[in-house]
């Protein structure tokens, strides 16, 4: 559990400096207003393995409408989605699934684990279970609970629009990113 | 106007060329499609509205959509891979342009006793056309439906699979 | 719940006993369902019979499963096999060894044992003979060792936000 | 042209001729929508139509049976939610009642009843999912935001009762952890008056539309034959036309005493399916009012747990002052009490079938065998029989049909 | 031609074009509204006020997302499919008569911008080309989803595009002309086609639900069945382009109902306002509008109301259905107008 | 509209003569040269065109509606002549797994 | 095959009358129910500002009780670590030493008392095992975050805060018996 292996997702925000300095006005205005764009149009596409499908669907319904922060388009092709929200428990044989879906997702994408199992195996210690799906890919946000609640959920949802809206537009070619990827042996 | 002419002219030639030349049946379809949308074009510039929009109806619309779709649904991606010697292939282009040749010099003779006519731009529209169509050539035209029933149903039989 | 019907149940063992013998070892009745115990050799010629016969009528394939008898070093399946007509339930059971564990394949009565067989076969290592598939059907292909042999750890053992000491293991 | 013809590069493709070659695999699944996210279907597929299936499934294979051998019995119930999480406090009821009846526990008819109220709520749950799933699936997405109100409220009721929403941990073995408060009975009461209507609009909507009928008549049929070697149970069986319900046929928990019906179908195709499930809510409306009549009747209004001393933890306000208590307490929470050594199976008529606990015990702390009979592993065998000769579009509406819960098929 | 016509024509293409942008990218709010509002949600609300500008958040975060191209695909022709899509339907809008005339210093403008006197035709032979960009795109994503999905498009485009063309063909008879302006003027004074035709309307707005691929049509990317049907495989701008060409397409077909059957730019009453002839223009336009906005609004209603059909079904509905109901439309038409002629 | 077709008398009856003659030729090339049945069908349909345009073209310039009215024949015998020929195609796909036209020679399969 | 229940009823009624045939009359149905529900007032809660009840007894976050004098309640005896499925509960002994007693109530206490959150299946086991009323769970909801480390929660989080104001209200938790034996102050868990 130590901080090399399971690497900060979250990236550092940039104290970015307003007006001429530094990247500029454009670029920071510009910066900002593809985070607000992007935060407000997270489309998730929902790999519901268990449990956690059910209370995801409960979050789609009409008591607590996803649709609200404007990410109600699901997008069960990893192309067209921005967001990987991985529900329910996660077997070895899933895992190659999983990291096949996250590689072939298009960039800037984020990943969030919802509830125990896929966060960290949760009850299921097993032979077959992996133990966490930040083994495979990386992780931004880790929602607790078995299932967790609808506001759970959004709280991890918008926890997420907080990543997207301060994440600079530089980091996805950032080395640092790159070193992340590399970590998890991808390209 | 003239301009105009020529870059239709040219693009439906370059077309026609690749749709001869170009491996892909894909590509061919498309080259074809973009042939025939300048030919509309052409319509257009000869006063046949009628006719260019019935033009692009039928043959991008429907016929070219129906070659796309056989070759979608066959998977004809794969180029036939040409075993025929170069020979075989020179001699194709070569009977080609002694063909164009024989028919420019044909036509030749008679580009210089053209009459002019007196140009009527109302040809092309609908009412005129509609008039031709249902007076003059009535009974062609019921025979054509005659044509197209038979077509389909023979279309149909070969589609069909063996039941057995 | 389930009530047990001493007269079919005597039926059935008396049925059994007439046409297989000395194969049926054991016959009790436990908590709730009468409880057979056949010879491995002939288990599918006894849940066959108990299939067609038409006093029987075992129609249903209730559940199949694996057991295993460490301090005996045998393998079990056990059989719960329904009648819909009768509402009659018994349960069959029968041993393999460790070291051979073959047994023949119900998937020629019921299609329904087909996983469930599959299933036990990769749980237990218990080999079906003449199942149309038998392959390891819920974990991955390549998994090595039968896991719910008792000797099979049950926690990953890659985790690492565990400290076994603190479970007494 | 024929001369420079290469004669045996036509004639291999003569003899290639031979075999279909139409044919093109489409593998569904394990990430598309239609299988909800865990099953791998590999179909043949002639242009639209399906010719044959390969299945694969255990894409989250948590080794249920296994853990259960190593835990105590109360801590077998969270496990048991998991199985078919739609239907959570079923299975834990299920579970109960398999440990009661192999230590022997009498229980009292009020906690029979309390259980009815809940084991048919539940049902209730899972069949909202199903039903719902399979207007989704059939591209009307608006049936489902309706009637997930109704789910939602019946989260609120488990929520009152145990304090979880889905996977409820619900009741303890020999009864419940708590009385059901005041605020439970008004919400029971109030889902019971607006429920039925709530149902009925899912029916205006969805089942005499023409669409509808023609996505699903004839959609998936199975034969009964067939569907009983296939092992079929619940509804999928009865909408085959077989009226196999263990609630009547091997009534427990004073089901006995209830009235209903048991809906049956035609041909045992998806539309079957959805109207038995529809009909099947009605009456589990009915028979929650049924047991609320009873409730009402009885003079007892404190009973919530059985007086085992076995396996009930003794009041808290006890173990707090009493000595005994307390390694009472100690006792039960070790797992170390006197467990009978014997093998007890148990069945209850869960929401996809008949779920059934094969329990065998040596007398341990823990279980020494457990085999679940989980319904969904047994009848999604079937499918590829059903699906075979079908559309792409029918595969999918007879998929979600099924209610194949993945928790359950893949235990 | 006068300079102040080509000018007025320019800027009113321009105009037309970013309206029906507008129009487009307010119809996908509209649409998540109107599907929030119908499942008693209440739909996107974080972005701007009321969620007013999450089509631009939409838009800004495709724009800026990553361009994957797979690699089997087919580059060149991947790319070719959207912008097929979104030329077309972009195109279309040329014919229709947003408005009346107006007249500045003597000069009348009409608010059409090629008054073909084909313009149904024309309308048609877009719509024919349309599908290309399905076809091309689907097919060249190399997936099977997106063949399938592409196949699907192609053959109800093509079946449809008849029912569609027949129902016409009733209308014109009534009408007696192809032009969309002329068919316009006809309907002055709340003589709208809809009364005259009313099951040549019922099957040119089920053909034009399937033209648009909107539901119960839309088994060409049926979320639940193809995943995304043909464009499964688009990232980005390029998946932006399909979507919003789908959208573009419902209002141009909203405003050719509109037109066909609904009387265009007319509004009851219009005479007796007693009001300028350029206000009335304005107003017509306006009103013209809000008749497009009713008809986007059915659109949304009847997708987030009716199941899907099955493709044979939908072929079944299209060839055994629709196109024997239009050619009776045809004949009971022409039998009216021959008995009424003669007298 | 006027202004087009005034301006179109600019351009010589020869022109399009030559331009359908050309295009012609490369169909007839196209034929003689594709084995693939289906750009054989291809090209046959650029001969037709060919032909409509240069009808059209002596239609507009004579002033003579019927010319257009058999380019309509033409295309409905084109369009019948797909329905069949793909349909042979589809056919001789499905029997022989190839579209090369020199399988055709056999006249059976 | 025979009826086994008596008690079954065919539901599904497949023959389609004209009107069903024509599609029209049912997708007119359909539509006025929608519509209806356009007009109808929303059932969506805005959650983040707008926050849903939760019924007294929900499982969510735990909480280490103190006493009335502010002293933890726990003793270590480790019961809630045995009885918790997921194993997610980790906890070392540690014996009071003189001078803490108005920390700790009993001689032996938990010095480090940890929960894995992400583990931790809110199942409520540990609440019922607790001989002590020590650890409750209760209805606040665990936050997310970004990583994993951060969701082992400790002492610091866990117990309750020692501000009488601030103390966390379990008493739905609890039988009424309980309540009524927290009354009386005589019995010494009540001290």
């Amino acid at each position: 559990m130590s901080e090399k292996q399971y690497p900060k997702m979250a990236p550092t925000v940039a104290e970015t400096p307003e007006g001429v300095s530094g990247q500029g006005f454009f670029a920071t205005s510009m910066e900002k207003a593809v985070g607000l764009a992007r935060k407000n149009s997270l489309w998730p596409l929902p790999f519901a393995t268990s449990c956690c499908g059910i209370e995801f669907m409960a979050t789609m319904g009409a008591h607590y409408d996803l649709a609200r922060f404007g990410s109600e388009r699901l997008s069960f092709s990893p192309r067209q989605s921005d967001l990987l929200m991985v529900m329910g428990t996660v077997a070895k044989k899933m895992g190659p699934v999983l990291r096949e879906i996250y590689i072939q997702m298009a960039e800037p994408k984020w990943v969030i684990a919802v509830g125990a199992c896929a966060s960290s195996g949760g009850i299921f210690d097993t032979y077959s279970v992996l133990q966490g799906i930040d083994r495979i890919i990386p992780v931004d946000v880790y929602v607790p609970g078995c299932p967790p609640r609808p506001e759970q959920i959004i709280d991890g949802i918008i926890k997420i629009q907080e990543l997207v809206g301060n994440e600079s537009l530089r980091r996805r070619n950032s080395k640092e990113y790159e070193d992340l990827m590399k970590q998890y042996n991808m390209e | 106007m003239i301009f105009l002419f020529y870059m239709l002219s040219a693009i439906m030639i370059i077309c026609a060329l690749a749709v001869v030349f170009s491996k892909n049946p894909i590509n061919n379809v498309i080259y074809l499609i973009v042939c025939f949308i300048a030919m509309a074009g052409h319509y257009i510039l000869l006063n046949a509205q009628f006719l260019a929009v019935v033009h692009i109806i039928v043959y991008t619309g429907a016929i070219m959509v129906l070659f796309l779709f056989v070759i979608m649904l066959l998977n004809l991606n794969k180029a036939i891979i040409l075993r025929k010697s170069k020979v075989t292939r020179i001699t194709a282009v070569i009977t080609g342009g002694i063909f164009f040749l024989v028919l420019v010099a044909a036509t030749r003779q008679t580009f210089e006793i053209h009459p002019r006519y007196p140009f009527a731009s109302d040809i092309g529209l609908l009412t005129q056309i509609g008039k031709v169509l249902f007076s003059e050539f009535l009974l062609p035209f019921e025979m054509s439906s005659i044509l197209f029933i038979s077509a389909m149903v023979g279309a149909i039989m070969f589609g069909k699979k063996d039941e057995h | 719940m389930f009530e047990i019907i001493p007269e079919r149940n005597q039926l059935v063992v008396k049925k059994l006993t007439d046409c297989f013998g000395e194969s049926i070892e054991r016959s009790e009745v436990l908590a709730d369902m009468l409880c057979l115990t056949v010879k491995s050799a002939v288990i599918q010629e006894v849940i066959f019979f108990l299939h067609n016969d038409k006093e029987l009528q075992f129609n249903f394939l209730t559940t199949l499963c694996g057991m295993h008898y460490p301090d005996r070093e045998q393998l079990g399946v056990v059989y719960h096999l329904h009648s819909f007509e009768n509402n009659h339930r018994i349960r069959i059971k029968t041993e393999v060894p460790l070291s051979d564990p073959k047994l023949s394949t119900i998937t020629t009565i019921w299609p329904s044992a087909n996983w469930q067989e599959r299933e036990t076969f990769e749980f237990y290592g218990i080999i079906f003979e003449g199942h149309p598939n038998l392959q390891r059907i819920l974990n991955v292909d390549d998994m090595e060792g039968f896991p719910m042999r008792k000797d099979f750890p049950l926690e990953d053992q890659t985790r690492d936000d565990k400290d076994d000491s603190f479970f007494g293991r | 042209m024929a001369k420079e013809l290469n004669t045996d590069y036509w004639d291999k493709d003569l003899v290639k001729a031979e075999e279909p070659r139409e044919y093109n695999t489409l593998n569904v699944g394990p990430t598309h929508p239609a299988t909800h996210g865990v099953f791998q279907n590999v179909m043949l597929m002639d242009g639209e139509f399906i010719v044959s299936t390969e299945q694969t499934i255990g894409y989250i294979h948590r080794a249920f049976e296994k853990i259960a051998e190593r835990r105590p019995f109360y801590q077998i119930t969270p496990l048991t939610d998991r199985l078919n999480y739609c239907s959570a406090p079923l299975n834990n009821m299920g579970w109960h009642m398999t440990v009661e009846k192999l230590l022997g526990i009498e229980i009292p008819k009020r906690v029979d009843y309390l259980r009815i109220i809940i084991m048919e709520l539940s049902r209730i749950a899972d069949h909202v999912i199903c039903n719902s799933v399979i207007g989704v699936d059939s591209g009307a997405l608006t049936g489902f935001t309706y009637i997930f109100q109704d789910r939602e409220f019946i989260y609120e009721i488990y929520e009152e009762i145990c304090g979880s929403r889905l996977t409820t941990n619900m009741g303890r073995i020999g009864g419940f952890e708590r009385n059901f408060s005041p605020k439970v009975w008004d919400k029971i009461r109030y889902f019971l008056k607006t429920f039925p209507a709530k149902l009925q609009e899912l029916e205006n909507l969805l089942v005499r539309n023409r669409i509808f009928m023609d996505r699903t008549i004839n959609v998936g049929a199975f034969s009964a034959e067939r569907a009983l070697a296939y092992g079929f149970t619940g509804p999928n069986l009865r909408a085959c036309g077989v009226d196999y319900d263990i609630r009547v046929m091997n009534p427990y928990c004073s089901y006995d005493e209830f009235d209903f019906i048991v809906p049956v179908g035609q041909s045992g195709d998806t539309y079957d399916r959805f109207m038995v499930r529809q009909e099947e809510m009605k009456q589990s409306i009915s028979i929650i009012r049924q047991a609320l009549d009873k409730l009402d009747k009885m003079e007892d209004k404190e009973t919530y747990f059985a007086k085992d001393p076995r396996f009930v933890l003794p009041p808290k306000e006890k173990v707090y002052n009493n000595m005994e208590a307390l390694i009472w307490h100690f006792k039960i929470v070790m797992g170390e009490t006197d467990i009978p050594a014997g093998e007890v199976y148990h069945c209850i008529e869960a929401a996809n079938g008949e779920l059934g606990f094969y329990l065998v015990s040596d007398g341990g702390r823990t279980p020494s065998r457990l085999h679940f009979r989980r319904p969904c592993f047994i009848y999604y065998q079937a499918y590829p029989e059903m699906v075979k000769g079908n559309m792409l579009s029918d595969a999918i509406l007879t998929m979600s049909s099924m209610n194949v819960i993945a928790g359950e098929l893949d235990a | 031609m006068d300079w102040t016509i080509i000018i007025f024509k320019t800027i009113l293409l321009f105009i037309i074009l970013v309206v029906t942008l507008v129009v487009a990218l307010y119809s996908t709010y509209g649409e998540r509204k109107v599907a929030a509002f119908m499942q008693d949600r209440r739909g996107p609300n974080r972005a701007g006020p009321f969620g007013l500008l999450q089509p631009f958040a939409d838009g800004l975060k495709m724009l800026m997302k990553e361009e994957i191209i797979p690699l089997t695909a087919n580059k060149r022709l991947f790319i070719l499919g959207p912008s097929i899509a979104m030329t077309t339907a972009l195109l279309t809008g040329v014919v229709i008569p947003w408005g009346g005339t107006f007249t500045i210093g003597g000069q009348e403008f009409s608010l059409q911008i090629a008054d073909l006197n084909i313009g149904i035709l024309y309308v048609f032979a877009m719509v024919s080309i349309g599908v290309y960009g399905i076809m091309i795109g689907g097919w060249a994503s190399n997936n099977k989803y997106a063949l399938l999905g592409a196949i699907r498009a192609a053959s109800q485009m093509i079946s449809y595009e008849l029912a569609m063309g027949m129902s016409i063909v009733a209308l014109v008879l009534t009408t007696g002309s192809l032009s969309l302006h002329d068919i316009v003027t006809q309907q002055h004074g709340g003589h709208w086609n809809i009364f005259y035709q009313p099951l040549g309307f019922l099957i040119f707005i089920t053909c034009s639900f399937a033209e648009t691929n909107r539901a119960p049509f839309d088994l060409p990317e049926c979320e639940t069945e193809l995943i995304g049907g043909y464009h499964t495989e688009y990232s980005s701008m390029k998946l932006g382009f399909y979507l919003f060409a789908e959208y573009i397409n419902m209002f141009i077909s909203s405003a050719v109902i509109t037109t066909l059957y609904f009387g265009g730019y007319n509004m009851p009453f219009m005479d007796q306002l007693g009001l300028s002839p350029n206000a009335v223009t304005l107003l017509g336009t306006a009103f013209f509008f809000l008749k497009i906005f009713g008809m986007i609004f059915l659109f949304m209603w009847i997708r987030w109301t009716l199941p899907r059909f099955r493709y044979d079904q939908l072929m079944n509905l299209g060839w055994k259905g629709l196109i024997p109901l239009s050619i009776f439309n045809i004949i009971a038409t022409g039998v009216y107008y021959f008995f009424t002629e003669l007298k | 509209m006027k202004e087009i077709s005034s301006a179109i008398q600019l351009i010589p009856l020869e022109q399009y003569v030559m331009l359908s003659v050309a295009l012609f030729s490369i169909g007839m090339m196209g034929v003689l040269f594709r084995r693939n049945t289906i750009a054989i069908l291809m090209c046959l349909e650029l001969m037709f065109n060919s032909v409509n345009l240069l009808l059209t073209a002596f239609s507009a310039y004579h002033s003579d509606p019927s010319g257009q009215v058999f380019v309509f024949f033409i295309m409905i015998v084109a369009a019948a002549e797909v329905a069949v020929g793909l349909s042979i195609l589809v056919m001789m796909k499905r029997n022989v797994d190839s579209v090369d036209i020199n399988l055709l020679n056999r006249l059976k399969w | 095959m025979k009826s086994l229940t008596n008690r079954s009823k065919v539901v599904s009624d497949k023959k389609m009358t004209f009107m069903e045939r024509i599609y029209i009359p049912a997708i007119l149905k359909g539509m006025s129910i929608t519509i209806r529900h356009f007009f109808s007032k929303k059932a969506t809660i805005n959650y983040p500002e707008q926050k849903r009840e939760f019924s007294k007894v929900y499982r969510g976050q735990h909480v280490l009780k103190r006493d009335d004098l502010g002293r933890e309640r726990c003793t270590a005896c480790g019961l809630c670590a045995v009885a918790c499925p997921a194993e997610a509960i980790t906890m070392v002994a540690a014996e009071r030493k003189p001078g803490e007693e108005h920390l700790y109530r009993e001689e032996k206490y938990a010095a480090i008392y940890e929960i894995n959150m992400l583990r931790c299946i809110f199942c409520g086991d540990c609440e019922d095992a607790c001989p002590k009323e020590a650890i409750f769970l209760t209805d606040r909801i665990v936050a997310s975050d970004t990583e994993r480390k951060p969701f082992i929660y400790g002492k610091d989080i866990l117990l309750e805060p020692l501000d009488p104001q601030q103390r966390i209200d379990i008493s739905a938790r609890q039988t009424e018996k309980v309540i009524q034996f927290k009354q009386n102050k005589g019995f010494a868990h009540n001290k």
